[in-house]
């Protein structure tokens, strides 16, 4: 059997006193979509935050296809394989869309710190670059500042640039945060189709973009996953329902009719 | 432009020795009026120009470029030694990339004694004593004062400051070599603010005197700290006289604080240059100090008119070994190293002179014994001069 | 490529319109100083990184080309060797820049800004402590003419001794081209590119692969060695460094270069190195209070063009270019002619204050009109155009809000 | 109580809000609904002199645009912006405090009230706001605004990002400050919420107001529904 | 012994005047996120007002009235400068106060002239307070022994006992949504700068007899005063004061020692006659400052008492 692609070991993380994740165990195999939900200061951005090496856990072990990289700076961790997006957008703003996307695709082609050659001069860096830009659909506003961009065009570029250095595990925080149903829907086929073959991890609080995208679901409660499991499994969890879905369940229930 | 002689002054105007500069640029420009007034050199108008040097070597350097460019073929500094060697060699270079239009440099007060010795050059004269002269007319009179029994030294960081430690230290332990030298400091140039820790060091080695050539800030902080701390040693200094220090110094420096200078305002002088410093200082608003600004601006002249040119090369030749009367007293500037010989007085801040300086009321007068000939004032000299043929 | 190539034919053509000495000095400052601003703006304008203490790395660099030229043998070759020395000076910044970047770009913001002005500050007074490295307030100075005679060359005589100003105006135009080129070129680079990437988001740019500390030390050690090249260039112009090259008031005057020209732009610390360099240098001589209209240039521009001269420039060829540019620009001609009248006045009180406070007794005589400081008249002559150009400016303004 | 007569406003040349009208009374709670990037958040900061107005924007009668926005605070207006501006460097509590306009009048709510409405804020009471939860924070700007005491609140889309759970609380605490009596202008995109606790809705279209009636007609009106919301 | 007590007598007050001077831009820079590469310049400021109003009515009229105006003008400058500025940035606005510096310099040596102007210490301070070993201690020094420690107590109240402080650092971050929960933004800023540099015309004030009062002063003051802020931490008017004692001590002992380097570590084989042998610890002070600037940003970026970093 192969390792999983990401395995989260007794993870914890402490902010001075306040424990924040308690002991996270989590695996996720290769080619797997899991969706983390969980009420607000559940500790899911953090979560995050400590698989993607923006903080160095108090404890426990992240494994990427069996190897350590829990400790390891953030830009380590990226190019052994992992990306990630951010809940608030994070792009580079006095850039424009095409340059964002570029900066996106330089390392994964082996680009490193060369101050010697043009940016212009790989034919492999620019196709990557247009590739993706059309595969989002922002190839039309390729020369715009990102500053400029509307929201949800922000939000798309943010996925882009995550998507943009090949990785093969891709983590979502709230992808979709703040856009329209329509454009809700865009960014899930988008998603859907922009991580096929790769894992993904999805943090959302929109359930129709959760229990649409999922293969499986974990519930993270103060810290602790409280439930993981097939999205049917999940809702009808009463743990869940009482800690984080309340009357949506019910909603969804419906819906799912 | 061949009926103007014009004279680069390249000096500090802005930055911490402003002051300096500007008192220098008054100087010369009130000699110009008079040399003006009496129909210019060789029939040409004086005009001295300020160039703004910073008090800077480089930026000093570029100036010079700068006035060359502009056709200039007259430079004047004074205020740092490390300047004027800056400049020498500029102008020496200067001079051998461009042999038809040399430039000659007059140094005002800039007294490394290097710049007479193994560093001399045809392109300088100095109207000032340099440090070692100086320093000999401050021992000969210790060597009058039995009750001197040991000194400390201090000066600014530079070739200057250490000229005048280096005089020092050899020229007492050659007078007086009973004098035990309790202290020997540089500090940085132009940059310590407050002195009161270097007054704590000297009072606490309980020297008799100390010797000092600071100058401009540096010495009016200097003597400023001594008198609020009450040291009672005197200070024998380059230029306790001038630059603002006597301001600084107020009652408590009376009757401690001496100078070698070649000029005091108590001096005795005729009716006509007493007048000439009277309307110098109504009209500038400032003491009369730099007398060797005007005996240059006058052997200048003299040169010129000697040559029948104003040319560089031949007013410099003229210049070689030129005698002249100052206001003061003969004055002859050496042929072999084109350093000036002038009467050097030491003379003492005092409360009950007829000249005072600065607005207060107090002012210098000469020590007895205190005048030194200008013949006594020749030193030995290592100058071997390149000269154009 | 085609301002580069302008740039180039300028640089050319220059000497063939036979300037005067005055300018090839003036030309020659302003080539070092348009490498040492663009060096700069590698770290301020790309990076986001403020530094106190730029001129720590030109100075370093220089430092390093002095002594070097005092090496060099005087020979023909000795004098290919000073025209190569802004190689040295270029090592000497790289290297100033690998060993001080290394502590100081761990931190970027104000802690970088604060570490650059104590490390500024410490070289320098480092500097006057080493005599036999820095030679103290004297500094350092030596002789760029390694030969004097012309030499035969194919056939042919050259006369090319590096010791006329028309010679080092060859040298600075090539070293200045060369370095622009280099420099523009880094920009498109990937380095060049992730710098300004860490500028924006240095969060986001560790997620994607970089280090942006990594990032900021590589481009603080090229940024020094242009700097450096900025200062081989000066060690051969001047002949000469002291050790307050290396101190905060050459790097406090990079800074306004770089800002005044216009610091999101690569032509802008050009500009700005132009412009500044020719204040200094000729402005100095016309009037005494330069010093005071250099702060007003300065304010004026942080306050009302934050983009410095590039943006001004920038804006009006967009204002030509759009829609209503006839309006547009009349009521910019309006507001200029109204702000040089209120220059004006302001010219006439800063020229009749500084010879009234100099006190040599002479007169500020703009066009022969005599205006002492004692009369009524002057003091109309001045207030009247400053209060008559600041009503109209308001008034040009009011009207185009409306 | 708020008059908004043809208000106007631009991000440089574009043309944002195009001739909005609307009115709130004293006491309402009016919804503003609308697609994204129609220009509800800047009618909301146009109000509040945030964005320059151009138009009449009245207040208890007094003329409030052109006005800084803190004399438009101290004349009874808040504020909640969508960004959760948050003072990151200070404690929860600091940032509470900070809404109290005036140390001498204390308003109809304490902190430690607010603190007991959500136990979450009571836990990090002293922790740096900077890093709270994205739910956190938006809870603890709604509270800091309800600290200046205001007789009319603006809330630009106060449930965006949170858990349904805490949607519903948000809710409540919206209901809970209308029973108060404090006025609600709600920028919402949950019809749910806003439809519940709305006695007025406005719909906006590019710029303008499209449709205002009761949450009742509203829900009856699905051709405003289809080509003004998507829903 | 005479040595110690003295240096620790000459570092205090040295101390005290660097205390005064960077109290204000501690002050500004903690409150208002501002540079002021000014400050030393209104520090220049009222030593020149004091001189001048104080050649009228007397050095204590001048020395309320002095630092009141230096204070006026600086919320002027914030009113008609800073604030047009402040939307682009803190290095704009640290550029301003950049080239306010230029201008203020410049316009002192129209006004005042290049010279140093004869500011002197009033006729009742200037006696000795006490003499110790036979070195006299000015009373003026234990006047502003004095000055400085009021001014201490006095901020440290204006700071923590007033809600100013919080607003005015909340509203560093947020401007807008500060002016949205009904406070006065512009109001407070100016008020600041114009405290800030009010404070640092009293420090000119007491500061320009005791040093020199002349257009080089700003200058020669201007980086110690950011060295004492960083240092101390940032909004730290404790650490100021600590940082400011710390230097003031380090300087005037350092100046105090007689050693060089062979004395120090020529055990370890270091030459007496060679260069850095020779280096003598007391040309070493004027650059102590700037090594304790650049260590403690490296090893502790907070400073001494920063409750947080930049
Ligand atoms: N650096 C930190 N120091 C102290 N506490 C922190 C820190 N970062 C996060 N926290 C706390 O940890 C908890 C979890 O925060 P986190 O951002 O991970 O929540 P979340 O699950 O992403 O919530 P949301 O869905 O609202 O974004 C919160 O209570 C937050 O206040
Ligand atoms: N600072 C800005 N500069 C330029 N355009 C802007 C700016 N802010 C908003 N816009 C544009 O103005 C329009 C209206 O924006 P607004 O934020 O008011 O919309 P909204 O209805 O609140 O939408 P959302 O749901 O995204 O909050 C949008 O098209 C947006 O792109
Ligand atoms: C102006 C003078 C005091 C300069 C000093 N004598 C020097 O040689 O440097
Ligand atoms: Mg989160
Ligand atoms: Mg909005």
């Amino acid at each position: 059997m192969t390792a999983p692609a990401l395995e989260i070991v007794d993870l914890r993380k402490n902010f001075g006193p306040a424990e924040i994740i308690r002991g996270v165990n989590l695996s996720i195999e290769p080619g797997e979509r899991h969706a983390i939900i969980g009420p607000n200061g559940a500790g899911k951005s953090t979560l995050f935050n400590l698989v993607s090496g923006m903080f160095k856990p108090t404890s426990g072990e992240v494994r990427l296809n069996g190897e350590r990289i829990s400790g390891l700076p953030a830009y380590a961790v990226n190019r052994k394989g992992l990306s990630r997006s951010f809940q608030v957008s994070s792009v580079f703003t006095n850039m424009t869309v095409r340059e964002n996307v570029r900066c996106g695709v330089l390392w994964s082609m082996g680009q490193k710190y060369a101050f010697w050659k043009s940016i212009r001069s790989s034919k492999a860096v620019q196709d990557k670059t247009a590739a993706i830009l059309a595969q989002v659909g922002l190839t039309e506003k390729a020369n715009l500042p990102a500053a400029l961009l509307p929201y949800a065009d922000q939000r798309t570029l943010e996925i882009a640039i995550t998507i943009a250095g090949g990785a093969d595990v891709i983590m979502l925080d709230e992808p979709t945060a703040g856009m329209s149903h329509s454009e809700t829907e865009r960014a899930v086929a988008l998603i859907a189709q922009a991580t096929r073959g790769k894992t993904l991890l999805i943090v959302e609080h929109d359930m129709g973009v959760v229990f649409g995208l999922a293969d499986r679901i974990s519930v993270l409660c103060y810290g602790e996953i409280i439930a993981t499991g097939r999205p049917d499994e999940i809702r009808g969890d009463p743990k869940v329902r009482e800690a984080y879905l309340g009357d949506e369940a019910a909603t969804l229930a419906e819906a799912a009719h | 432009q061949d009926d103007t002689f014009r004279i680069a002054y390249i000096e500090g105007l802005s930055g911490p020795f402003a002051n300096v500069g500007d008192q220098g640029l008054k100087h010369f420009t009130a000699a110009a009026n008079k040399i003006n007034a009496e129909g210019g050199i060789n029939g040409a108008k004086v005009v001295v120009e300020p160039f703004d040097g910073q008090t800077n070597p480089r930026e000093s350097l570029v100036q010079l470029q700068r006035a060359i460019d502009e056709g200039f073929q007259f430079v004047t500094q004074g205020n740092g030694s490390s300047i004027a060697s800056a400049l020498i060699e500029g102008v020496e270079k200067h001079n051998k990339r461009n042999p038809d239009e040399p430039v000659l440099f007059l140094n005002y007060a800039a007294v490394d004694p290097a710049f007479t010795n193994d560093r001399c050059s045809f392109w300088h004269f100095r109207f000032d004593a340099d440090a070692d002269m100086k320093m000999n007319a401050i021992t000969d009179w210790l060597e009058s004062q039995p009750d001197i029994k040991s000194v400390y030294i201090i000066g600014q960081d530079y070739s200057f400051g250490k000229a005048v430690a280096d005089a020092a230290v050899s020229q007492i332990k050659e007078k007086r070599p009973d004098i035990e030298i309790v202290g020997n400091e540089l500090h940085p140039l132009g940059k310590v603010k407050d002195f009161t820790p270097y007054i704590q060091k000297i009072m606490s080695s309980g020297a008799d005197a100390v010797i000092t050539g600071n100058w401009g800030a540096d010495m009016q902080l200097l003597i400023k700290s001594a008198s609020e701390a009450g040291l009672e040693a005197p200070f024998l200094t380059y230029y306790g006289g001038g630059l603002g220090a006597v301001t600084a110094m107020g009652q408590s420096a009376v009757g401690r604080v001496m100078q070698v200078s070649e000029f005091h305002e108590n001096l005795d002088a005729s009716e006509e240059q007493l007048e000439a410093i009277k309307d110098f200082e109504d009209e500038f608003g400032l003491d009369y100090y730099y007398l060797r600004i005007f005996t240059l601006m006058d052997m200048l002249k003299a040169a010129a008119e000697k040559a029948g040119s104003n040319e560089p090369t031949e007013v410099a030749m003229a210049l070689e070994g030129m005698e002249a009367d100052s206001p003061y007293g003969h004055v002859t500037m050496r042929a072999d190293n084109h350093q000036l010989l002038q009467d050097l007085y030491i003379s003492i801040l005092s409360d009950d002179v007829p000249g005072t300086v600065e607005g207060t009321p107090f002012g210098f007068k000469t020590v007895e014994n205190g005048m030194i000939d200008a013949a006594a004032t020749k030193t030995e000299t290592t100058c071997k001069m390149d000269r154009p043929n | 490529m085609l301002p580069f190539l302008v740039f180039a034919a300028v640089l050319v053509t220059i000497p063939a319109l036979g300037p005067s000495r005055t300018w090839y000095t003036l030309l020659n400052s302003m080539g070092i100083n348009i490498v040492f601003a663009l060096s700069y703006n590698m770290l301020l304008g790309r990076a986001g990184l403020l530094s106190f203490g730029h001129a720590v790395y030109f100075g370093l660099g220089g430092y390093l080309a002095m002594h070097a030229m005092n090496w060099i043998p005087e020979s023909v070759l000795g004098v290919a060797g000073v025209f190569a020395l802004p190689v040295i000076g270029f090592a000497g910044g790289a290297l100033a820049g690998a060993v001080i970047g290394w502590p100081s770009c761990r931190r970027a913001g104000i802690p970088f800004a604060m570490i650059s002005l104590g490390i500024a500050e410490l070289v320098a007074s480092a500097a006057f402590i080493f005599v036999s490295v820095f030679g103290g307030e004297e500094g350092i100075s030596g002789d760029r003419m390694k030969w004097f005679d012309p030499v035969t060359l194919f056939g042919h005589e050259v006369e090319f001794t590096m010791g006329p100003i028309s010679d080092v105006y060859w040298f600075i135009a090539f070293w200045t081209f060369v370095a622009s080129v280099l420099m523009y070129a880094f920009t498109r680079t990937p380095l060049g590119r992730m710098s300004e990437a860490v500028r924006d988001n240095p969060e986001r740019a560790a997620f994607v692969g970089y280090n942006p500390q990594q990032v900021r030390y590589l481009v603080f050690i090229a940024s020094g060695g242009f700097a450096g090249v900025g200062g081989g260039m000066a060690a051969v112009n001047f002949e000469i460094f002291t050790p307050e090259n290396l101190s905060l008031l050459p790097s406090g005057f990079v800074l306004l270069m770089a800002y005044i020209g216009g610091i999101r732009y690569f032509a802008g610390p050009i500009l700005g190195a132009i412009v500044l360099t020719f204040m200094q240098s000729s402005f100095s001589g016309y009037s005494e209070a330069w010093l005071l209209y250099l702060g007003l240039l300065f304010i004026t521009i942080v306050m009302f063009a934050p983009n410095g001269l590039a943006g001004i420039v920038v804006a009006l060829v967009n204002g030509v270019r759009m829609p209503g540019a006839a309006a547009r620009l009349a009521r910019w001609s309006q507001m200029t002619l109204a702000a040089l009248i209120a220059l004006a006045g302001l010219v006439v009180v800063i020229e009749v204050a500084v010879r009234w406070s100099n006190g040599y007794g002479d007169t500020f005589e703009p066009f022969g009109i005599a205006l002492p400081h004692g009369s009524p008249l002057t003091w109309l002559v001045a207030l009247v155009p400053i209060g008559a150009g600041l009503a109209l400016m308001r008034l040009i303004a009011r009207r185009s809000d409306a | 109580m708020l008059a908004v007569r043809n208000l106007n406003a631009y991000y440089g040349k574009s043309h944002v809000l195009q001739g909005v009208d609307l009115d709130v009374f004293p006491g309402e709670v009016v919804a503003l609904l609308g697609r994204n990037g129609v220009g509800r958040s800047t009618t909301v900061k146009a109000i509040m002199g945030e964005v320059a107005p151009v138009g009449e924007v009245r207040f208890k009668g007094e003329l409030i645009s052109g006005r800084p926005s803190h004399e438009i605070a101290r004349a009874g207006l808040g504020y909640v912006p969508e960004n959760r501006d948050i003072f990151p460097m200070m404690t929860v509590r600091q940032n509470l405090l900070l809404g109290i306009k005036d140390m001498r009048r204390p308003g109809r709510w304490s902190v430690e009230q607010m603190l007991d409405m959500f136990p979450n804020l009571r836990n990090r009471a002293d922790t740096a706001a900077g890093v709270l939860s994205g739910g956190e924070k938006q809870m603890l700007t709604i509270c800091r605004t309800l600290m200046g005491d205001p007789d009319l609140i603006m809330i630009d889309e106060p449930t965006e990002g949170l858990a349904p759970k805490i949607v519903a609380q948000v809710g409540e605490l919206i209901a809970e400050i209308a029973r108060a009596g404090v006025a609600i202008l709600l920028v919402e995109q949950k019809l749910s919420i806003a439809l519940k606790i709305a006695a007025r809705v406005y719909v906006m279209g590019h710029g303008e107001i499209v449709y205002t009636g009761t949450p009742a007609e509203f829900a009856t009106r699905q051709d405003i529904r289809r080509e003004w919301l998507e829903v | 012994m005479e040595t110690i007590v003295f240096s620790l007598l000459n570092g205090v007050t040295y101390g005290l005047l660097l205390f005064m001077l960077s109290s204000g831009l501690t002050l500004i820079f903690s409150m208002m996120g501002v540079l002021n590469f000014a400050h030393a310049s209104f520090y220049m400021l009222g030593a020149y007002f004091a001189y001048t109003i104080g050649a009228a009515t007397g050095f204590w009229v001048a020395l309320f009235l002095a630092p009141i105006l230096v204070g006026l003008l600086g919320a002027a400058v914030e009113r008609w400068g800073l604030r047009q500025v402040h939307t682009n940035g803190h290095v704009a606005e640290l550029l301003f106060t950049f080239g306010l510096a230029y201008l203020v310099e410049e316009i002192v040596k129209i006004v005042w002239g290049k010279l140093a102007v004869p500011y002197k210490v009033p006729h009742l301070l200037d006696f000795s307070a006490f003499t110790l070993w036979g070195t006299s201690y000015p009373a003026y020094r234990v006047f502003m022994l004095a000055v400085s420690i009021t001014m201490l107590i006095a901020l440290f109240v204006l700071l923590k006992k007033t809600r100013a402080g919080l607003i005015i650092q909340a509203a560093l971050t947020h401007p807008a949504m500060v002016g949205h929960l009904g406070h006065n933004v512009p109001k407070i800023f100016m008020t600041v700068f114009g405290i800030g540099c009010g404070l640092a015309g009293l420090a000119g004030v007491i500061g320009g007899n005791y040093l020199v009062t002349d257009p080089a002063m700003a200058y020669a003051m201007g980086p110690i005063v950011f060295v004492v802020v960083v240092i101390g931490g940032m909004g730290s008017l404790a650490g100021a004061f600590v940082a400011s004692l710390l230097i003031g001590l380090l300087q005037t002992f350092a100046v105090a020692v007689d050693a060089t380097f062979y004395d120090m570590f020529g055990w370890a084989g270091l030459g007496q006659m060679t260069e850095v042998g020779r280096i003598s610890i007391s040309s070493l002070a004027p650059m102590l400052p700037f090594l304790l600037l650049v260590l403690i940003l490296m090893i502790r970026p907070r400073g001494l008492m920063g409750d947080r970093e930049f």
